[in-house]
């Protein structure tokens, strides 16, 4: 049913793929290489700065998919749906992390933006959904509490 | 049979304190946040559920079973573990087993250590070398060999004599309390629908809650971030008991297993699983 | 306090029955033990796997003493109390509140064990509900909420709750709970600690 | 060279709905091992999910996704018996790509 095989031994071809990609708009995520600035702020406003953007604002067609207990931070479920058109970016963010960006998709024409993942939270707090469309910036939040699973230790 | 009415009466014991001394209105409230927090670890699990790592292990099995390696470069295709030589499918269910040509009951993992030394000539040292490091070749090969029981029912009915000595040693194992905190397996898992901080327990004295358990083993362990096997398991449940660590393949960890699989004989194979 | 010996409709769904727990049966086990720990060091073996008679006997009775036996183990147990040097039974709920959430300490072994020192807990948080907020409490004892709100905090009660912390089998013979002061796995500072979690009227428990 | 992939890609008339699991530790620096020392940070830094010349999904991740990564979602315009590719690169400028028939 399924079949699989290795195409790629270096990293060459992965870069140059990437920057075929043209998902990205002037000054925004870099395609050629890895954001290490935006990997590195610690707020959620900073990042959108960072990315050239302003506020975000609140937005009810952001939708976060997540338990609201995880019962280990190490492995957090996390689904995000945008109902925004032109949907081109999707950031999972965690509000008490050592840095606060977990993972930042580019949404290409004719995919949805509706993705899931999972990220690591060292603690319980807030995950944020960041989405830009139409060149704005707006999110949705969700408290997910990591708890004590099993013999505690 | 006598020995089974431990827990019920222990259980009522329970109850009655719940609800003579803390009173029953107390007690509704703990219930009523417990089950708002297991119905969110439920929806937990259920996302987990999407896409199980332990996929990568058993692919990663499939390749060591099918590419010749070891002194004699030979596959591990025609490993015998119990329906014969090359017959794979459904074996891992009905283990462990009493084999004749070692002359032990032996687990999954104790008989592909077998396996490799006879097919491969890789000694038992090399064959087990980090065993325990995430993602060893040793646990891979048995998740693959586990998934390939897929759909098979748990079937150890311990009736060769020696199946029944190591039935019969498990169940005293299980119930073997010692150490600076007084703990058995029976300890955590003896009583109905009872959880360590969030995890549910399964009780292994009853057939259906053996079975919920044992059928999803190897699993992925997102706290691990690595499949483990029920060797790892059990010994990891031994640290926990803070006794000192049983070694690995040894009689003691596959006579257990040979009391929980027959415990659980009639449940239907998942495995890979996940857990937390 | 004995167990009263009840058959309920569990044992339908109950594994079929081995009729085991002989001693000659628990003589084959500790054979198997012997060969199956080959790493543990004599200090280990004196201290983690040899099994002393309160042990020896709940693995043979499975946790079901017959009322003869219980009533031994009761009264051997209850011999076994040890105090504070200052005689203060109830301490400093904080450092209890602590000790309850600390599941480590004491793990040995190649794969996983503790680094020296590292401190040992009671874990009750593992077993029981204790303050409210805490949602991961476990179930396989009784809850615990509201302890003291319901008991009061006379001395009987204080003496109560640090002895059974101290030995749960004085009360139960064969008790599930670890004998937390008689193994010295809690000083008796940290168990009167412990009751202060559990009875004071400032502890979480009893909000 | 990492482990291989597992990938899935289903085709629900002009929908493909794609899942994949990445073998990889993601180790995020910060931890440190038994006697003390820190274990060195090694983790996916990019992704690229491709249909042909097309790119369906691009993405930067930080030591923050989970080990064994998981990702999951759905483009358009996909053909089934087409072929999938994913591919990955970790901040040790370790890489590997993988591909899959659409099913």
């Amino acid at each position: 049913m399924q079949t699989r095989r290795g195409f790629l031994k270096s990293s060459g071809g992965l870069v140059a793929a990437l920057l075929a990609a043209g998902f990205l708009e002037p000054g925004d995520l870099r395609a050629e290489e890895w954001n290490k600035a935006a990997f590195e702020t610690k707020k959620m406003e900073d990042l959108v700065k960072l990315l050239g953007g302003t506020g975000p604002a609140e937005s009810a067609e952001v939708a976060i998919v997540a338990p609201d207990i995880a019962e280990n931070g190490a492995v957090v479920p996390i689904g995000i749906t945008s109902k925004l058109d032109k949907t081109r970016a999707i950031a999972i963010l965690v509000e008490k992390n050592p840095n606060v960006l977990a993972a930042m998709f580019s949404i290409p024409d004719g995919t949805l933006p509706d993705l899931q993942t999972r990220v690591k939270m060292a603690q319980t707090c807030n995950v944020f959904a960041l989405v830009r469309a139409g060149g704005k910036f707006v999110y949705a939040a969700k408290e997910i509490k990591i708890t004590l699973g099993g013999c505690g230790g | 049979m006598k020995w089974r009415s431990a827990e019920p009466a222990r259980k009522r014991i329970c109850v009655c304190l719940i609800t003579a001394v803390f009173g029953a209105a107390l007690a509704g409230v703990a219930v009523g946040q417990d089950n708002h927090a297991v119905d969110e670890i439920q929806k937990y699990r259920q996302m987990l559920q999407e896409g199980n790592p332990a996929e990568l292990m058993e692919l990663k099995g499939e390749e060591l079973w099918t590419t010749a390696r070891g002194p004699k470069n030979a596959t591990l295709e025609q490993c015998d573990l119990g329906l014969g030589p090359g017959k794979l499918e459904g074996a891992y269910a009905q283990l462990p087993r009493y084999f004749a040509d070692t002359d032990r009951v032996q687990d999954a993992e104790s008989r592909l250590v077998t396996c490799m030394q006879r097919l491969q000539g890789i000694g038992p040292a090399e064959a087990t070398r980090g065993w325990y490091n995430p993602n060893s070749d040793l646990e891979a090969l048995t998740t693959y060999a586990a998934a390939r029981s897929k759909g098979h029912k748990i079937d150890v009915p311990a009736a060769h004599p020696r199946e029944r000595e190591a039935l019969r040693i498990g169940e005293e194992l299980f119930y073997r309390r010692s150490g600076p905190l007084d703990f058995s397996c029976a300890t955590c898992h003896s009583l109905d629908d009872r959880r360590i901080r969030l995890q549910e327990l399964p009780n292994f004295q009853v057939r259906a809650s053996a079975q919920s358990s044992m059928v999803t083993w190897p699993a992925y362990r997102v706290s691990q971030s690595a499949v483990w096997t029920m060797e790892r398991r059990l010994i990891d449940c031994i640290r926990q008991m803070r006794w000192p660590e049983p070694d690995y393949l040894s009689e003691a960890i596959v006579d257990l297993q040979v009391y929980l699989q027959h415990n659980a004989s009639g449940g239907v194979m998942e495995a890979p699983g996940i857990k937390r | 306090m004995v167990q009263p010996r009840i058959f309920l409709l569990v044992a339908f769904a109950s594994v079929a029955p081995l009729a085991f727990g002989d001693e000659a049966s628990q003589r084959a086990a500790e054979e198997v033990v012997r060969k199956s720990f080959s790493t543990a060091t004599p200090d280990q073996w004196a201290t983690r796997m040899q099994q002393d008679e309160v042990q020896a006997l709940c693995s043979r009775y499975r946790n079901a003493p017959p009322p003869e036996i219980a009533s031994k183990i009761l009264a051997a147990q209850q011999r076994t109390f040890k105090y504070p040097a200052d005689g203060k039974l109830m301490g400093d709920w904080r450092e209890g509140e602590k000790l309850a959430s600390i599941g480590t300490g004491g793990h040995i072994g190649n794969i996983q064990p503790d680094p020296p020192g590292r401190k040992k807990g009671g874990n009750c948080y593992a077993c029981h509900l204790l303050a409210p907020k805490e949602v991961a409490a476990g179930t396989i004892g009784p809850s615990l909420t509201g302890f003291g709100k319901l008991r009061g905090n006379a001395p009987e009660t204080v003496k109560y709750t640090y002895e059974k912390i101290y030995n749960a089998q004085a009360f139960v013979p064969c008790s599930m709970m670890p004998r937390f002061g008689l193994h010295g796995w809690l000083t008796p500072k940290e168990i009167a600690d412990s009751v202060a979690f559990l009875l004071d009227p400032e502890s979480p428990v009893n909000q | 060279m990492g482990n291989p992939m597992k990938i899935r890609a289903k085709a629900d008339g002009d929908l493909v709905e794609v899942k994949i699991l990445m073998s990889h530790i993601m180790e995020t620096g910060q931890r440190k091992n038994q006697a003390g020392e820190p274990i060195p940070a090694h983790y996916i830094q990019l992704v690229s999910v491709t249909y042909g010349a097309r790119t369906v999904l691009s993405a930067q991740w930080g030591p923050a996704v989970s080990a064994n990564p998981f990702l999951a979602f759905k483009f358009k315009g996909g053909q089934k018996g087409e072929k999938l590719k994913v591919s990955w690169t970790d901040n040790t400028g370790d890489s590997r790509g993988d591909e899959v028939a659409i099913g």
